[in-house]
């Protein structure tokens, strides 16, 4: 393996190695415009240069704003280069995080994309009086912005050139002073509360890591990768340009966000990340799609899509499948699987990943019952991204898998998952107190989220650690994994679990309004408001059915098993981000709703089987008003815990 | 549905602007040409080489210069028949008068001459348009077939008014007279066809194509770009008829070998072209050959259905035939009036959005 | 008088004859063309339809020509009416060049259709018109046949007719409308269907006469489809929408046509006829390219 | 693409006189007014004025009676369309004209033509210069699809798109000759607010990025009035007036003539 120990000494190998291979691509003029290693070492020199020319000195950052752009991913070698600390922005964050950015990590130079950056640049300048100089790479409708501190990026690499002509071993110089420990990028990540904190990573951080992943996972220069998520996202950092660097593959950019969709067909990537919310709306647009097409086409469809979800998985993940089936599979394959996955873009994926957030088994099998090699990682931006991995063939929706190569994890008592490794970041930039907070004297790095191992050895997430409960008999309460098992059926859209010193769990639950709509239509249910058909039997029924069947999948689960879901009710009304129960991005409030619930809750854990409420509502147009009703509260069966049967026996 | 664009990304103009952009459909091209090269000729016999394959190949060339003319200019012609006829003396007079000179050189100067032809019965099409021009293109028709059949110096004075062609060989392979083998000829065919069919794409991809096309679409703006509408129609006129031409040097020397200027050429040869080319699909390469091949094999299937099977009488079954090719070309036109060309791409859209409807 | 004036004459004056008959023909794609835009080029083989019915019914079924030929009216109008029942109602609205096809379609179906009901070997049509020279004219060593005036008188006297049923009549002039724009067609109300199915039909039955006289006179056979091609120069001339130059127009070619053949064809070889009138056509063409009667035509953009 | 700084510049075209007319009608009668280089030029004035008349004479199109026409110092009374093209005089037309058969790309390479010069035996082969020739322009011609933001309808057949697109694609192919001066006839005629604001920008960048003399026939004063340097007034075919935004507002004839009637879009 190569020696070098920082991205620029990685590119100067790599522009030797394999100087005329593909180094990246961008969708440009109808084309895709390629840059060879060799064409990116001599770009990336020159900007380099020429940001030396302009006064950037070791240890300066460099604000980098934009779309996933090649120029923009050079500047951050190129920074790196020169000695400094490349710094992405996200490229749509307003012009007030922008300047707490800017100012927190004092930053002199910004390189931005294009007219849109420059001008949120020129607005917050008199706030950030440190920042000096601005390059801009798309010229379009600048033509007549006089000011001197403004850069062309094609003007940059020209004062570059020169100087590189005039200290000709200037550049080798400065890559070598670069040394693995030094800090190789600043990524902001925006904390639910407070600022957001500059998680350091160094060259080691990022490098170690991504290439640990890239040995696991066997990537290497023939892997062709797009560059979609935002490049101050550390997820973009790693996949986009560490181990673009140090698998040596092609990073391809897309013509533009709204094209998207388009490019990943042109470019048909081999190893591509998505959180969740993407392979959804994918899922659910090619679902609308089909129920467009011709009957006998639809039927195919089906036909094969149960096939799949049959047998996809157990033949990806190599489980004996009987000789009918595989046969069935092959032909499936021509016919829909093949063709589908064609004209999503995702014919040639040897490896996806999603992470971020629990996805829904359904859309997770959807895909891997395809054939593409969907895997579940947890990671966080503290720990350049890798901690836990799910290695090929142990896959499942429940866990995250296990520990990244060189990677330590652990539970702590309170359930906190803790880690420590070679991504381990250094610090928060300018915020020892936070850091000493996350990051404890042996380098064990404070999660914040509550997980637990399960038997085979992969690490389960449950819960934010601060909201995992105990029952009064000790038994783990996780409410939001409870709660994600209730929501990943569709007739359920909210659920609120409790149990946090009590004697059982219970919960609220909100029907979802379209799906048990079509469903009351289809069975000729008549209601006239969402209230009434919560109200319904029939619905309660089929409620406590989708609970009893989250507490069988609990009752799997020796350590959550304890954790059933006793007694529920349907609530009145949907929790609505207007009456502050959610949050914008539709997160439970859930201390909120227990305040404002309190004689639910407590209907709950006293013996009554109903329970009349009044509650305050905004309407959409604002007006006020009181809806009161009578609530029936739904006991559920509840299941022997796995662990204990083995006990038993 | 056998589409797998995914990944087949395009990194220079040049590649984006291939004749087959797609990998899958140079694969199907691929094999058909390996089919018609290689294949063919080993199960050929004389029924098939003259009476479907020569007759095909050649069509189509024709269907191919009177589709450049109407279907990529825009200027209708009802010539075919004359300027074929051009085509087939000018080889005729050339091989007899130089007997040493190569077959493929007599062909193409014959396409040389007839083009000039075309290019002198255009010239109305500057100042004429449509129908106008259309009954405009028959005077040539009328007026060649007219002078080849009186003037005997086209025919060598013999008395019979016909032309016959003398043996000659390329390359030592005998490719006219009784004793040519019905394989030769057709490869010797199929090469010219193959590569004309790949000039005509280039041309009609490229500037002159453009040209072409701006002016039968709408010859003012045409010209308030800059299109010269003299060279436009003009070199229409003259690939065209180079193309036509050629057909008719083929027709004549490697098909019939020999002809008779008023039934060989005469205004239904004409027509006949002109069905090719809008049956096949107007301004489309592809439909070029799909019309050639339906116009050769229908009348033939037809014929062989109803003498061979229904067992009706030769002179009635030429009757019911010509019938049903009326009753057959009115309903095409009817079902699909951008014909054949425009159903393969639907066809192939379809293929590339399977599953999906859109 | 001198003989070569006097054959002058009497060239003219055939030319003439002749040309009356191609004007009559010229009429039937000038109607449709004018009605529908189609540019008709079964006209000719209708004539030959016509005919060919005609003498089929008088030989077959032996009825008396006059019958024969009401009965033929009758064929040509549901003819017309099952043309634009089947063929033109499906291509509206398509490019002229389709429609044209379309005609030529219609051709063959009518050419080979005729021959399967009625054979395809030359018949006599002989409607009773008078026959032999004109005594008074021959008197004048001009040699004109009685057919050839019948014929011309006949042409003369449709001519006539369909004029004053284009100015006079309310369908006519709704015709006229239909020419310049459909909705002005519509406006009238009559639906542009029937409109068509009566061009059509007019059409069919000036291709009847046409039938008649060139059948009586040289026998009905394939090659009476042909004079569809003398016509159109005369199109070309006249303008694809204008009666009266249809008329002149079919004078003009009438006359020239016979004067190159007797005076020119010495010199470049006889039986022009059938091309020397296109060129005439072009060649007026080229000095006035809107035709006769056309007026100026101002593009616009 | 070469930056030009927008300095107006001396006089690019001058009309004199012009006079013109069809049988009977007069369209044009003794119209004289002349365009600067880089400057936006208005043609305003009601319907049959004469507006689209005056620029179907400037390229070539119709040929006056009388009067002359100086381009670039030359003079000239008529030259045939395909002429004033090679002279750098592009256009775009009040009902569009694209060429309907083909798509966006190649309705904007054809305005390439006049600058590709290979022969028909090159393309023939489309090999070496010819094929060369083709990709040079085809990377002019994706700059100027990237200018006017249509990547997205590259392959579009131009009879499929919205009247809004077909617009700028025309204007994309009028570019595409690069002409010294460009006529636009009703750029925006039939298209709603948002479009008409884009076709706006994209006059206005045209005519800063290239340098591109602009003159245009527009019915909204409004649009006029905000993008144009200079302003003549037809109606009937005289000149009413001549002169900025301001003055032609002020002209009393033209108040009566044409502002006076309350116009739909307004002074807006």
């Amino acid at each position: 393996m190569s020696g070098a120990d920082t991205f620029p000494k990685l590119l100067l190998e790599n522009a030797a190695r394999i100087g005329d291979r593909p180094a990246c691509r961008e969708k440009d003029l109808g084309i895709w415009q390629t840059w060879s290693w060799s064409q990116v070492a001599d770009e990336i020199r020159a900007l380099a240069c020429g940001l030396a020319a302009m006064g950037f000195q070791r240890g300066d950052k460099l604000i980098i704003v934009g779309d996933n752009r090649p120029r923009l991913y050079w500047a951050m070698t190129a920074a790196q280069a020169v000695g400094g600390v490349p710094v992405p922005v996200y490229q749509d964050s307003v012009a007030k995080e922008m300047t707490f950015v800017v100012d927190h990590a004092e930053a002199r130079f910004a390189l931005v994309e294009d007219q849109e950056q420059v001008d949120k640049i020129l607005e917050i300048r008199e706030t950030v009086p440190r920042l000096e100089q601005i390059v801009y790479s798309d010229p379009r409708g600048l033509r007549n912005y006089g000011q001197e501190f403004l850069h062309s990026f094609e003007a940059v690499q020209e004062k570059g050139r020169e100087y590189d002509r005039a200290n000709p071993d200037f550049y080798e110089a400065s890559v070598a002073d670069g040394k693995g420990a030094d800090i190789s990028v600043m990524l902001y990540t925006s904390g639910t509360t407070g600022n957001p904190k500059g998680v350091v990573l160094t060259h080691d951080n990022v490098m170690r890591t991504a290439r640990n992943n890239q040995e696991m996972e066997g990537l290497n220069a023939d892997d062709e990768i797009l560059a979609y998520l935002p490049m101050a996202w550390v997820g973009d950092h790693i996949f986009s340009f560490g181990q673009n660097y140090t698998a040596g593959f092609c990073v391809n950019c897309p013509e533009s966000a709204a094209t998207v969709m388009q490019d990943l067909r042109d470019i048909g990537p081999t190893y591509f990340f998505a959180p969740p919310r993407i392979f959804e709306n994918i899922l659910t647009s090619v679902m609308v799609r089909m129920e467009d097409a011709a009957p006998i086409k639809r039927r195919l469809f089906h036909y094969f899509m149960d096939l799949a979800r049959r047998v996809g998985t157990r033949i990806l993940d190599g489980k004996p499948v009987s000789a009918k089936e595989r046969l069935l599979y092959a032909l499936g394959n021509v016919l829909v699987y093949g063709p589908l996955k064609n004209t999503l873009g995702f014919s040639r994926i040897r490896l996806a990943y999603t992470a971020g957030e629990a996805i829904g088994p359904d859309i997770f099998d959807f895909f891997r019952a395809l054939g593409i090699n969907l895997k579940q990682l947890y990671g966080m931006t503290e720990a350049s991204v890798f901690i836990t991995v799910q290695p090929d063939g142990q896959v499942d929706t429940e866990t995250v898998g296990v520990p990244a190569p060189q990677v330590e994890v652990k539970i702590a008592d309170n359930g906190e998952v803790l880690f420590r490794g070679p991504g381990t970041f250094r610090e928060y930039f300018k915020n020892a107190e936070a850091t000493t907070e996350t990051k404890d004297a042996e380098g064990w790095v404070h999660t914040g989220d509550a997980g637990l191992f399960n038997e085979a050895g992969h690490l389960k997430i449950i819960d934010r650690a601060k909201d995992v409960g105990k029952l009064v008999d000790g038994t783990l309460v996780a409410p939001k994994y409870i709660e994600n098992k209730l929501k990943f059926f569709p007739n359920i859209k909210e659920a609120v679990a409790f149990g946090h010193g009590r004697d059982y769990v219970a919960a609220f639950i909100n029907i979802d309004l379209v799906a048990m709509g079509n469903w009351a239509e289809r069975h000729n249910i008549a209601y006239a408001s969402y209230q009434e058909l919560a109200a319904h039997p029939d619905v309660l029924d089929i409620a406590r059915q989708h609970v009893e069947q989250v507490n069988r999948d609990l009752a799997q689960d020796p350590n959550l098993g304890g954790s059933q879901i006793k007694r529920f009710l349907v609530l009145h009304k949907e929790l609505d981000a207007d009456d502050g129960e959610l949050t914008r991005t539709r997160k439970v409030r859930r201390n909120f709703i227990a305040e404002r619930y309190a004689e639910l809750i407590e209907a709950l854990y006293s013996g009554q089987d109903e329970c009349h409420v009044e509650t305050e509502v905004t309407f959409e147009d604002g007006r006020k008003g009181v809806i009161a009703a009578d609530l029936k509260i739904v006991g559920a069966e509840t299941f022997p815990v796995a662990a204990e049967l083995k006990k038993a026996s | 549905m056998l589409y797998r664009e995914a990944g087949q990304f395009k990194t220079s103009y040049d590649t984006d602007q291939s004749i087959f952009p797609i990998r899958q459909d140079r694969w199907v091209i691929a094999l058909y040409m390996a089919v018609a090269i290689f294949a063919v000729p080993l199960m050929i016999n004389d029924y098939w080489a003259n009476a479907v394959l020569l007759p095909l190949l050649i069509y189509a060339m024709a269907a191919l210069g009177l589709n450049i003319l109407v279907g990529y200019c825009g200027q209708i012609s009802l010539g075919t028949g004359g300027f074929m006829a051009v085509g087939a003396f000018a080889s005729f007079k050339l091989t007899t008068a130089f007997p040493e000179l190569n077959l493929i050189i007599v062909l193409l100067l014959s396409g040389c001459i007839t083009a000039a032809v075309g290019v002198l019965f255009g010239l109305p099409s500057l100042r004429i348009k449509g129908f106008y021009l259309a009954v405009a293109t028959l005077a040539s028709q009328f007026f060649l077939v007219w002078l080849f059949n009186k003037v005997e110096w086209f025919y060598n004075y013999n008395a019979t008014g016909q032309i016959t062609m003398p043996p000659r060989d390329v390359f030592g392979f005998q490719i006219t007279g009784p004793e040519a083998k019905p394989a030769i000829t057709y490869l010797f065919a199929l090469g010219f066809i193959m590569i004309f069919g790949l000039i005509a794409k280039n041309i009609v991809r490229g500037r002159i194509g453009r040209m072409w096309m701006a002016i039968r679409d709408m010859d003012i703006a045409a010209e308030l770009i800059g299109v010269r509408p003299l060279m436009a129609k003009m070199s229409a006129f003259a690939v065209s008829s180079f193309y036509i031409g050629v057909a008719g040097g083929l027709y004549f020397t490697v098909w019939l070998g020999a002809a008779e200027v008023t039934e060989a050429f005469d205004i239904n040869q004409s027509f006949l072209v002109l069905f090719m080319v809008i049956v096949g699909g107007l301004g489309s390469i592809l439909g070029s050959f799909l019309g050639a091949a339906f116009l050769v094999l229908m009348p033939i299937l037809l014929k062989n259905f109803m003498v061979d099977w229904l067992g009706v009488a030769a002179v009635t079954a030429k009757h019911v035939e010509i019938t049903l090719m009326g009753v057959l070309i009115i309903f095409f036109l009817i079902v699909e009036p951008h014909g054949f060309a425009r159903l393969w791409q639907i066809l192939k859209e379809k293929l590339r959005l399977w599953p999906f409807p859109y | 008088m001198s003989d070569s004036l006097l054959y002058f004459i009497e060239v003219t004056i055939g030319g003439l004859l002749a040309g009356v008959m191609y004007s009559l023909v010229a009429l039937g794609f000038v109607l449709i063309f004018k009605a529908s835009g189609i540019f008709n080029f079964a006209q000719g083989v209708m004539a030959l339809f016509a005919a060919l019915t005609l003498v089929g019914l008088m030989e077959k079924l032996g009825v008396p020509a006059w019958v024969a030929i009401i009965m033929t009216v009758g064929v040509m109008i549901l003819l017309a009416w099952l043309i634009e029942r089947m063929v033109l109602q499906h291509l509206v609205n398509q490019d002229p060049i389709i429609l044209f096809m379309a005609t030529i379609g219609l051709a063959y179906v009518l050419e080979g259709i005729g021959d399967l009901m009625w054979g395809s070997d030359v018949k006599v049509l002989n409607v009773g018109l008078p026959d032999g020279a004109v005594d008074w004219l021959y008197d004048f060593n001009i040699y004109v046949t009685k057919l050839e005036l019948v014929a011309a008188a006949t042409a003369a006297l449709l001519v006539a007719v369909l004029a004053i049923f284009f100015q006079k009549t309310r369908i006519g002039r709704a015709l006229r409308a239909v020419a310049d724009d459909h909705q002005a067609a519509l406006s009238v109300g009559i639906s542009l269907r029937t409109i068509w199915v009566i061009v059509w039909s007019v059409s069919g039955i000036v291709a009847l006469v046409a039938g008649i006289m060139w059948g009586s006179s040289s026998g009905v056979q394939f090659s009476l489809s042909l004079i569809a091609l003398k016509a159109l120069p005369v199109l070309i001339l006249g303008g694809f929408t204008s009666i009266p130059g249809a008329i002149l127009g079919g004078l003009i070619i009438g006359v020239g046509e016979k004067w190159a053949e007797i005076y020119l064809g010495e010199y470049i070889g006889y039986a022009i006829e059938n091309w020397f009138a296109y060129v005439l056509a072009l060649a007026f063409l080229l000095i006035r390219p809107q035709g006769l009667f056309g007026e100026k035509i101002i593009e616009r953009v | 693409m070469t930056q030009i700084e927008r300095v107006i510049g001396d006089t690019l075209l001058k009309v004199e006189n012009i006079s013109l007319g069809f049988g009977g009608v007069q369209a044009l009668s003794n119209i004289s007014f002349d365009i600067k280089e880089h400057e936006i030029r208005a043609i305003i004035g009601p319907n049959g004025a004469g507006k689209t008349s005056m620029l179907n004479v400037i390229n070539g199109f119709y040929h006056p009676q009388e009067g002359a026409i100086t381009f670039k110092g030359e003079v000239r009374r008529t030259m045939r369309p395909h002429e004033a093209a090679k002279q750098g005089i592009a256009r775009t037309f009040q009902n569009v004209a694209l060429f309907k058969g083909m798509s966006t790309l190649d309705n904007i390479m054809t305005g390439r033509n006049l600058r590709m010069s290979r022969n028909i035996f090159w393309q023939m082969l489309y090999l070496g210069p010819a094929r060369r020739e083709e990709m040079e322009h085809r990377h002019r011609v994706e700059e100027i699809i990237d200018f006017l933001e249509i990547q997205a309808i590259r392959r579009v057949p131009v009879g499929k798109l919205p009247y809004g697109l077909q617009k700028r694609v025309e204007l994309a192919r009028a570019l595409a000759m690069e002409p010294e001066l460009l006529l636009l006839d009703e750029p925006m005629a039939g298209m709603n607010v948002e479009e008409k604001e884009d076709m706006c920008r994209f006059i206005l960048d045209v005519n800063e990025q290239f340098g591109t003399t602009i003159a245009l026939i527009e019915h909204d004063m409004g649009v006029v009035m905000d993008i144009s340097d200079r302003v003549v007034v037809l109606d009937y075919g005289r000149k009413l007036a001549d002169g900025t935004p301001d003055e032609v507002r002020g002209n009393q004839d033209v108040i009566d003539a044409y502002l006076g009637v309350p116009h739909d879009e307004g002074e807006a």
